[in-house]
């Protein structure tokens, strides 16, 4: 049983968009919207109309790298104050919270801001190789729709493309 | 004249077209730039291991002048770097969306003012060979810096900062390298595909680029505005007169908002000018940024003027004396140009005539930044020439050794600008043509608006530039 | 007896060695010395010494021979190397204090320019040369054939067996008269008044007993007698019940004015009208009884009216009032003169008219009281003036000399410039120069003998103001000398004293053995009983002798005659010169030590080089500022000098400190600064013919040439801070009346 | 950094915020110096240079305040106004006002905090200790102090300073600072050293007077006094009592407000343990 990977690359958003909207209609069988993967120049927020919320875990990360950054932050300077004999001298307290403060502040953004790069570079699916259908146009100004569907519904999906004017359909067999 | 801030009709395949040529084959000014960058360089190499043989007295430092420039420099540094943060990431979050064709440089900017900013406080050791002794690393003999000392903030700060920033700058740029990457060949292949993390522009990757890039930027803002507050507090954590002022923080970092906002506008105009980016960076967008410089410039006026009256108010005597001798002593020249240059030069920038003048423009930003040069020496100076005890007040003024380094660091970061502005897109291609789009968009749909009309109406929206 | 001796002087040898490596690894200079390289033995102890702990200081009683005041002191001495002077809190003289001076003569001791080798003139050039060789030479001129009178001693002040041997040495020559003790720095004719009127050159002066103490330039605190001294005696009269009152009247503010309670400045040489002004007062407001006065001197001193004494002197009616005041309320008290009254052509007058005013307020016998006189009149330390070197001067113009020893002195240096001796000298055929450094006069000898440091050799001293009680200061080596090729000055004039007197002196190997035998000489009860070999041992740790003094009768006073010239205006020459000495320079001797060198001098904080003090007026007149050359021009030459400008001095007065000006004298010394001394014109005191260093008279004028001085310190006001508090003395006699914190 | 010491250390912190500071210190040495007696003539600072290993800098780079006199006297020419005076003349009637400024000592000192790598702090002594080995050279301390009292090694001056065989007066108690550090009065940190090894060989406290700062030791009229603040019976003590100035304040309550003691900025809170006693004319 092969998978046909098609690709339709829209020059107008508006075509592209009414031709996942009719995907989303259940026009082609076997396929939802999910599966659609749409690949632009830009990015527009508009797409959501169509496509449907698609959530994002990024800022959870965020949130995560902002709370280590605290404790370990203090923790670390609490510490290593604690451990230098030398600083408490001169009527201090070991551990000058005021300073500190300051100094974890700055670890706060520091993991905070690793962290949120991290969970971007994992949950955007970076470092992955690029399928043969990619074209450069995308990185122009064409907006590409991308399915995969069996073989009996590739013709209705081309179909379908066509019908909305693709400016080019690709089309991949993989067995 | 031109209003717009930028033209919607131009074609996105213009823009990659426009911008790509800025990476390609330099020019002969590119060249004779570099070498002079190389040469200011040169200078400071040389400067500096002189006074590493020597010792710190060849800078003329003395006692009590223990600075002079390197700090003053420093803070001027860090100060400038202030602008990309403001640019990119305060307007990013207003959506002020004229900031898109001009963010780039300035983060650049912001970054590469870092790196050269981050190498004074090295400079200015007495043993720079025991600079590690700073860093928060486990020893077995259990010394530690010392947390309390503000020069140890500074640098927790600025590495904060400076991965930060780079960080922020990247990201922003991973479409860009995607583009470049698809249209690039040699070697410049190989790197774009490395750097571009194989950027296919999927929606799932849109989606969690633009969260990521919001939640930097909300990162960068408070980051930026602590960093400058940490290095104020190298002075207003002391007790010295003039430097134990409480509205250093907002002093510092209005300054900085100021010399870095001056500065995007003389690299602005470079550009525009060597670049030919006049579709991109438009004479309504400098006229922006202008305004916002203006805003900015009245501010930290008012904190001079606040920094003043406290001291005129206060019951310090010393920090009235100190405050007279800047106004009528040796520094006073000096001081005199600061205020000039930052407190009524800017006005040029209230007037349109001038703002649409781009040479005026050019210079006056430089003598902007000239001023801005002059406030970090006269915060640091006056007050170690004359302090409390008065047997050890002293004037001196700065030898060829310190000059030649301050010098020297300007050619460092031109020449860090100048290999950035021939490697990456200094516009943002993919944020223009989301501007572009935008803009047009809302255009359709006013015009629908007026004729009743859907938005999606194919006659209405007609299609994209791209065909 | 002496093998204790020699076992302490091999230790000292060995660990003398073992210092040098020792004070490297000390002071971390890997550089300097590395075992490869095999500069230095940085083993320590070969086989240790019993009592010698590594790493602590010994410590070492002497005498300090930085100026003629011989304060005791103790010297820490570690692994061979003596590292620090203090004072001896035995000593009579410093009670355990010492000045920067002494402080800094370890750096003589140490000098990178010290003279190593005997140096003979061979055709023209002076020349390394072995000793035999240098004795030789003086052996074969000044050995046999000279007699009667033609040698002469030309020394700093000396004193003790030192001084004994040169008279001995003059003696076998047979030229007893011949020893010219020469100090710039000297008193010569405030003692020649005192031996007048009181009939005593060198009385004692009871500061702790003055309420007052008037002084007319006596500079007692920087360059008088005895520095140390006299700033302890004055921290006792500053802090007594009463809290003494100083007031000091000169043209230049010394370091004494710089701490008087009231310092008044007068027109240079009119220190004795101020104080036949304040005599009048005292006569004639306060009935002070002037019975003891001979006639024409009460209507001598009824001439100085308020108006005369200002006109003349430039002093406020209203402060010789508050001055005399003082003196009459706060009796006894105490009046002084010094060089600043005594340097000028009619010095004796002014240092009489002060004198007067000692008579009159009845202090005689009270603050001023007999010194007594010291047993061994042998001992006791010449007093040294300009005059003898004059004298000697004449006697070379003559050619009058066939043979001439420098000892602690460099006359070609210090003398005036009109006396040209540096090139009279040449008429001697030998000049033998005793000294540690290549200095003016070394450089003009025939020959030239490197001596110990004082750190190296033996000696014994007597100061000629002896404080509390008479002593005789013992010196002896600290240290193993540093150069194998140096000899102790006494021994080497024990050598000169064999050539003619073979037979007397043959017995002493050595100077130590000399003074072991003038030790054992002392009468019994200077030994109080004790034995020889224990005498010198408690000699040695306490560094000095306590001699009783001879107890001298009470102190006549007898008025002399007063006549000072009416001041007069010298149309081509306005100003006066003031060559003013200083502690720390003294009389130029310290200028190869960079230690006091860099030491800011105490009023203008000056360090390095030479300056000219002149007044505001003075500079608004001539249009310089603090760093302008000024070109100071007498009838005897030209000098040029940064300005500095202050309200320490008389506006008719421009003052350059001595010590500068060296020509030879190693780098520290060498090519910096000018010498005052070489522009005086040949001016005497009237009645002494001392020279007087004061009464040269200069025009001055703006050089054009301008550079920064010198000078430590930035803003010389306190700005309003609380950093110097001042509160009066009324105040201070209510709190603390009676120094309860007295140290 | 072992939890151990986290934990350990986490009572001398409790003791610490609830005494306001850390107090348990072994001596606190202190000075007082007299005005009345002080006549400038700068012994002390000559003694300092002689105990210290202090560099000879020369005229160029003194020139350029580069100096390394621990104690330096400064010298002002401005004359009080006390009351009864006579009328103001162009003369410098009332002599020079002198003051002897060597390290404070600050019980509370503000180069401490300041030091990046924490070069300076304070001892159990109670001294404000300089570790030159430690010291990078930053010289913010120096910055930070108000009496200008640190110095820094703007060059290598062994060789210029001390060529042979002067390097052979060098105290090997201590060392001699190379470039790049910076150094000040140290209350002649080595001769405590000294006596307090003594003392402990022989099991007992150390007592006043059996050792004393090079200074002190010199100084020709006494002007000088050190001891410990602790030992209620050393002559330092006293005067502090007798003059009613006591350590941790900023403004001296005294009973008798016409006692002569003082400190140089102490309304800065920086709590120096060096005492002044004004200087007294007669009017």
């Amino acid at each position: 049983m092969s998978k046909h990977h098609i690709i339709g690359l829209f020059s107008d958003f508006e075509q592209a968009f009414s031709a996942i909207a009719e995907i989303r209609d259940g026009k082609i069988p076997g396929v939802s919207v999910d599966d659609v993967i749409l690949k632009s120049p830009i990015e527009h927020p508009e797409i959501e109309e169509v496509l449907g919320e698609r959530s994002s875990h990024v800022p959870k990360f965020t949130l995560m790298g902002a709370i280590f950054g605290i404790t370990f932050g203090f923790l670390f300077l609490a510490s290593a104050e604690a451990t230098f004999l030398v600083q408490p001298q001169g009527g201090k307290p070991v551990i000058p919270l005021p300073s500190n403060i300051v100094l974890t502040y700055e670890m706060l953004i520091l993991f905070g801001v690793l962290f949120t790069l991290i969970s971007f570079l994992v949950s955007a699916r970076m470092f992955f190789k690029r399928d043969n259908l990619y074209s450069e146009k995308v990185s122009l100004d064409q907006i590409g729709v991308r399915l995969a569907v069996d073989e009996k519904n590739a013709q209705a999906l081309k179909g379908l493309f066509q019908q909305h004017k693709a400016v080019e359909i690709r089309e991949e067999v993989v067995r | 004249m031109q209003t717009k801030d930028i033209n919607e009709q131009i074609k996105w395949a213009q823009i990659n077209k426009d911008v790509l040529t800025s990476l390609e084959n330099p020019r002969m000014a590119y060249w004779v730039a570099v070498g002079i960058c190389v040469a200011m360089i040169a200078c400071a190499v040389v400067a500096e291991v002189y006074q590493y043989q020597m010792g710190i007295g060849v800078a003329a430092l003395d006692w009590p002048q223990m600075w002079g420039l390197y700090i003053g420099t420093f803070i001027f540094w860090i100060g400038m770097s202030h602008s990309g943060t403001l640019l990119s990431a305060i307007l990013h979050i207003v959506h002020a969306d004229w900031r898109k064709p001009i963010y780039r440089f300035a983060e650049a900017m912001t970054t590469f003012s870092l790196m050269t900013a981050g190498l004074f406080p090295l400079i200015h050791l007495g043993r720079i060979w025991n600079l590690y002794w700073v860093l928060p690393y486990a020893s077995d003999r259990g010394v530690w810096p010392n947390f309390r000392s503000p020069l140890a903030w500074d640098c927790f700060a600025i590495f904060t900062y400076l991965t930060s920033s780079a960080l922020f700058l990247y990201i922003g740029m991973i479409p860009d390298l995607a583009i470049c990457r698809d249209n690039a060949k040699g070697w410049r292949k190989k790197l774009y595909t490395v750097l571009s993390l194989g950027w296919a522009g999927t929606d799932r990757q849109w989606r969690h680029f633009r969260k990521t890039y919001l939640l930097m930027a909300c990162f960068l803002i408070p980051l930026a505005v602590s960093v400058h507050s940490i290095v104020s507090s190298d002075f207003a954590m002391s007790i010295m007169p003039g430097w134990h002022v409480t509205t250093f923080p907002p002093y510092f970092v209005a300054g900085a908002l100021y010399s870095g906002c001056a500065a995007i506008i003389t690299l602005f105009i470079i550009l525009r000018y060597f670049f030919r980016f006049e579709e991109y960076m438009t004479i309504p967008i400098l006229e922006k940024t202008c305004k916002l410089t203006f805003v900015i410039a009245m501010a930290w006026s008012y904190l001079n003027l606040i920094e003043f009256s406290s001291v005129w108010y206060g019951h310090n005597e010393v920090d009235k004396e100190l405050l007279l001798n800047k106004f009528t002593g040796a520094y006073s020249p000096y001081f005199w140009a600061m205020l000039f240059f930052g407190s009524v030069l800017p006005f040029t920038l209230a007037f349109e005539k001038l703002r649409r003048h781009l040479p005026t423009m050019f210079v006056v930003s430089l003598l902007l930044n000239v001023g801005m040069w002059l406030e970090r020496w006269m915060i640091v100076s006056p007050t170690l020439s004359l302090s409390y005890e008065p047997f050890a007040w002293s004037v001196q003024w700065p030898s060829i050794v310190q000059w030649a380094i301050v010098f020297g660091s300007f050619g460092w970061f031109g020449l860090l600008f100048l290999v950035f502005v021939k490697v990456f897109p200094s516009v943002s291609m993919y944020e223009v043509k989301e501007m572009v789009y935008h803009r047009r968009r809302a255009n359709v749909e006013s015009k629908a608006h007026e004729f009743g009309r859907r938005s999606s109406d194919p006659q209405a929206a007609t299609g994209l530039p791209g065909t | 007896m002496s093998g204790n001796e020699i076992n302490r002087r091999d230790f000292l040898k060995l660990m003398g060695v073992s210092g040098a490596g020792a004070a490297l690894a000390g002071c971390d200079m890997p550089s300097t010395v590395t075992l490869e390289e095999g500069k230095e033995e940085v083993i320590p102890y070969v086989t240790p010494e019993e009592y010698v702990i590594p790493g602590v200081g010994v410590w070492y009683a002497s005498t300090c021979r930085q100026c003629a005041a011989a304060c005791g002191t103790h010297n820490r001495v570690r692994e061979g190397r003596v590292l620090k002077v203090e004072g001896n809190p035995g000593s009579p003289v410093n009670h355990g204090k010492l000045c920067q001076m002494g402080q800094a003569g370890l750096q003589g001791h140490y000098n990178p320019d010290r003279l190593t080798q005997p140096l003979v003139r061979k055709n023209g050039a002076l020349t390394e040369a072995s000793w035999d060789e240098a004795l030789g030479m003086i052996k074969q001129h000044a050995g046999s054939g000279v007699n009667g009178g033609r040698t002469a001693w030309v020394t700093g002040t000396v004193s003790g067996h030192q001084a004994a041997l040169v008279q001995a040495h003059l003696d076998v020559m047979g030229s007893a008269a011949h020893h010219y003790v020469h100090e710039v720095v000297n008193n010569a004719v405030g003692q020649a008044v005192n031996r007048e009127v009181l009939g005593e050159a060198q009385p004692r002066y009871l500061f702790d007993k003055a309420g007052v103490i008037l002084s007319f330039g006596a500079d007692f605190l920087g360059a008088w007698q005895s520095p140390v001294h006299f700033t302890g005696e004055y921290a006792k009269f500053r802090t007594t019940a009463q809290r003494g009152v100083l007031v000091q009247v000169e043209p230049k503010m010394t370091l004494t004015g710089a701490n008087a309670d009231l310092w008044l400045a007068v027109r240079p040489g009119t220190e004795g009208v101020v104080a036949l002004g304040i005599a009048n007062v005292l006569l004639t407001k306060f009935n002070r009884d002037g019975s003891r006065l001979s006639a024409d001197v009460r209507t001598t001193i009824a001439r100085y009216d308020f108006d005369t004494v200002t006109r003349l002197s430039g002093v406020a009616g209203d402060r010789i009032a508050k001055v005399a005041g003082w003196l009459n309320e706060r009796s006894p008290s105490l009046v002084l003169s010094g060089l600043s009254a005594e340097g000028q052509g009619h010095g004796y007058d002014a240092a009489a008219a002060a004198m007067l005013l000692n008579i009159i307020l009845g202090n005689v016998g009270k603050t001023i009281v007999s010194g007594g006189s010291f047993p061994f009149t042998h001992l006791t330390a010449k007093a040294g003036n300009t005059q003898s070197l004059t004298a000697f001067a004449d006697g070379v113009e003559k050619g009058g000399y066939d043979a001439v020893f420098f000892y602690n002195t460099n006359p070609v240096f210090t003398a005036p410039g009109f006396m040209a001796l540096g090139d009279k000298l040449s008429k001697v055929p030998l000049k033998v120069v005793f000294t540690n450094f290549r200095d003016e006069t070394a450089m003009r000898a025939d020959v030239v003998l490197p001596i110990h440091s004082a750190y190296e050799e033996w000696g014994t001293h007597v100061p000629a103001y002896q404080g509390d009680d008479g002593f005789i200061g013992v010196q002896q080596p600290v240290m193993e000398p540093l150069y194998a090729t140096t000899r102790g000055f006494g021994d080497v004039v024990l050598d000169l004293l064999k050539m003619r007197a073979a037979d007397k002196y043959n017995a002493f190997p050595d100077y130590y053995a000399y003074l072991r035998k003038e030790f054992a000489g002392l009468p019994a009860d200077v030994r109080k009983g004790a034995g020889e070999e224990v005498f010198w041992q408690q000699a040695l740790q306490q560094g000095l002798v306590p001699v009783k003094r001879k107890e001298g009768g009470a102190l006549s006073a007898k008025a002399v005659a007063v006549n000072i010239p009416d001041y007069s205006q010298n149309a081509e020459y306005p100003y006066h010169l003031i060559p003013s000495p200083r502690l720390g320079m003294w009389d130029g001797r310290h200028a190869n030590l960079p230690w006091l060198q860099e030491s800011p001098d105490q009023i203008s904080k000056v360090v390095w080089e030479s300056w000219a003090e002149i007044h505001p007026q003075t500079a608004q007149k001539l249009g310089v500022e603090e760093g302008d050359y000024l070109r100071i021009t007498s009838d005897q030459g030209t000098i040029e000098a940064k300005v500095y400008i202050f309200k320490g001095i008389h506006p008719d007065a421009v003052a350059v400190p001595l010590g500068q000006g060296h020509e030879e004298y190693g780098r520290y010394a060498k090519g910096r600064g000018v010498n005052p001394l070489k522009i005086l014109s040949p001016v005497h005191d009237g009645k002494t013919g001392e020279l007087a260093m004061f009464g040269t008279r200069v025009k001055v004028a703006k050089a054009g040439r301008k550079e920064t001085l010198v000078r430590l310190g930035g803003s010389e006001a306190q700005h309003g801070r609380k950093l110097v508090a001042t509160i009066t003395a009324d105040v201070f006699r209510r709190t603390e009346g009676g120094g309860k914190d007295v140290v | 950094m072992s939890f151990k010491n986290i934990l350990g250390d986490w009572a001398h912190y409790r003791r610490g915020r609830e005494e306001g500071g850390f107090h348990n210190y072994e001596h606190k040495w202190g000075m007082a110096v007299d005005l009345n007696k002080c006549i400038g003539c700068n012994a002390c600072s000559i003694a300092c240079y002689a105990e210290n290993n202090l560099a000879v800098v020369g005229p160029e780079r003194f020139a350029k305040h580069q100096a390394m006199h621990w104690m330096r006297i400064e010298r002002y020419w401005d004359e009080p106004d006390l009351e009864g005076e006579i009328p103001a003349s162009q003369y410098q009637e009332q002599g020079a006002s002198f003051l002897p400024m060597m390290c404070q000592n600050c019980m509370s000192a503000t180069c401490e905090p300041v030091c990046p790598v924490a070069a300076t702090y304070h001892t159990p002594d109670g001294l404000n200790a300089q570790v030159y080995n430690r010291c990078i050279g930053s010289r913010y301390c120096s910055n930070n102090c108000p009496y200008r009292l640190r110095y820094f090694n703007f060059w290598s001056y062994y060789e210029s300073s001390w060529p042979a065989p002067l390097h052979m007066q060098l105290n090997p108690d201590l060392t001699v600072r190379d470039k790049g550090v910076m150094e000040k009065c140290t209350f002649c940190v080595q001769r405590i050293r000294v006596a307090k090894d003594k003392a402990k060989m022989e099991d007992r406290k150390v007592i006043d007077g059996e050792f004393n700062t090079a200074c002190q030791q010199t100084c020709p009229t006494g002007a000088i006094v050190f001891g410990d603040l602790m030992n209620p019976e050393s002559q330092v003590s006293k005067m502090w009592a007798t003059h009613q100035v006591e350590l941790g304040k900023t403004e001296q309550t005294k009973q008798n407000p016409q006692m002569r003691g003082y400190r140089v900025f102490e309304d800065l809170n920086t709590d120096p343990k060096v005492l002044y006693l004004e200087r007294v004319r007669e009017v």
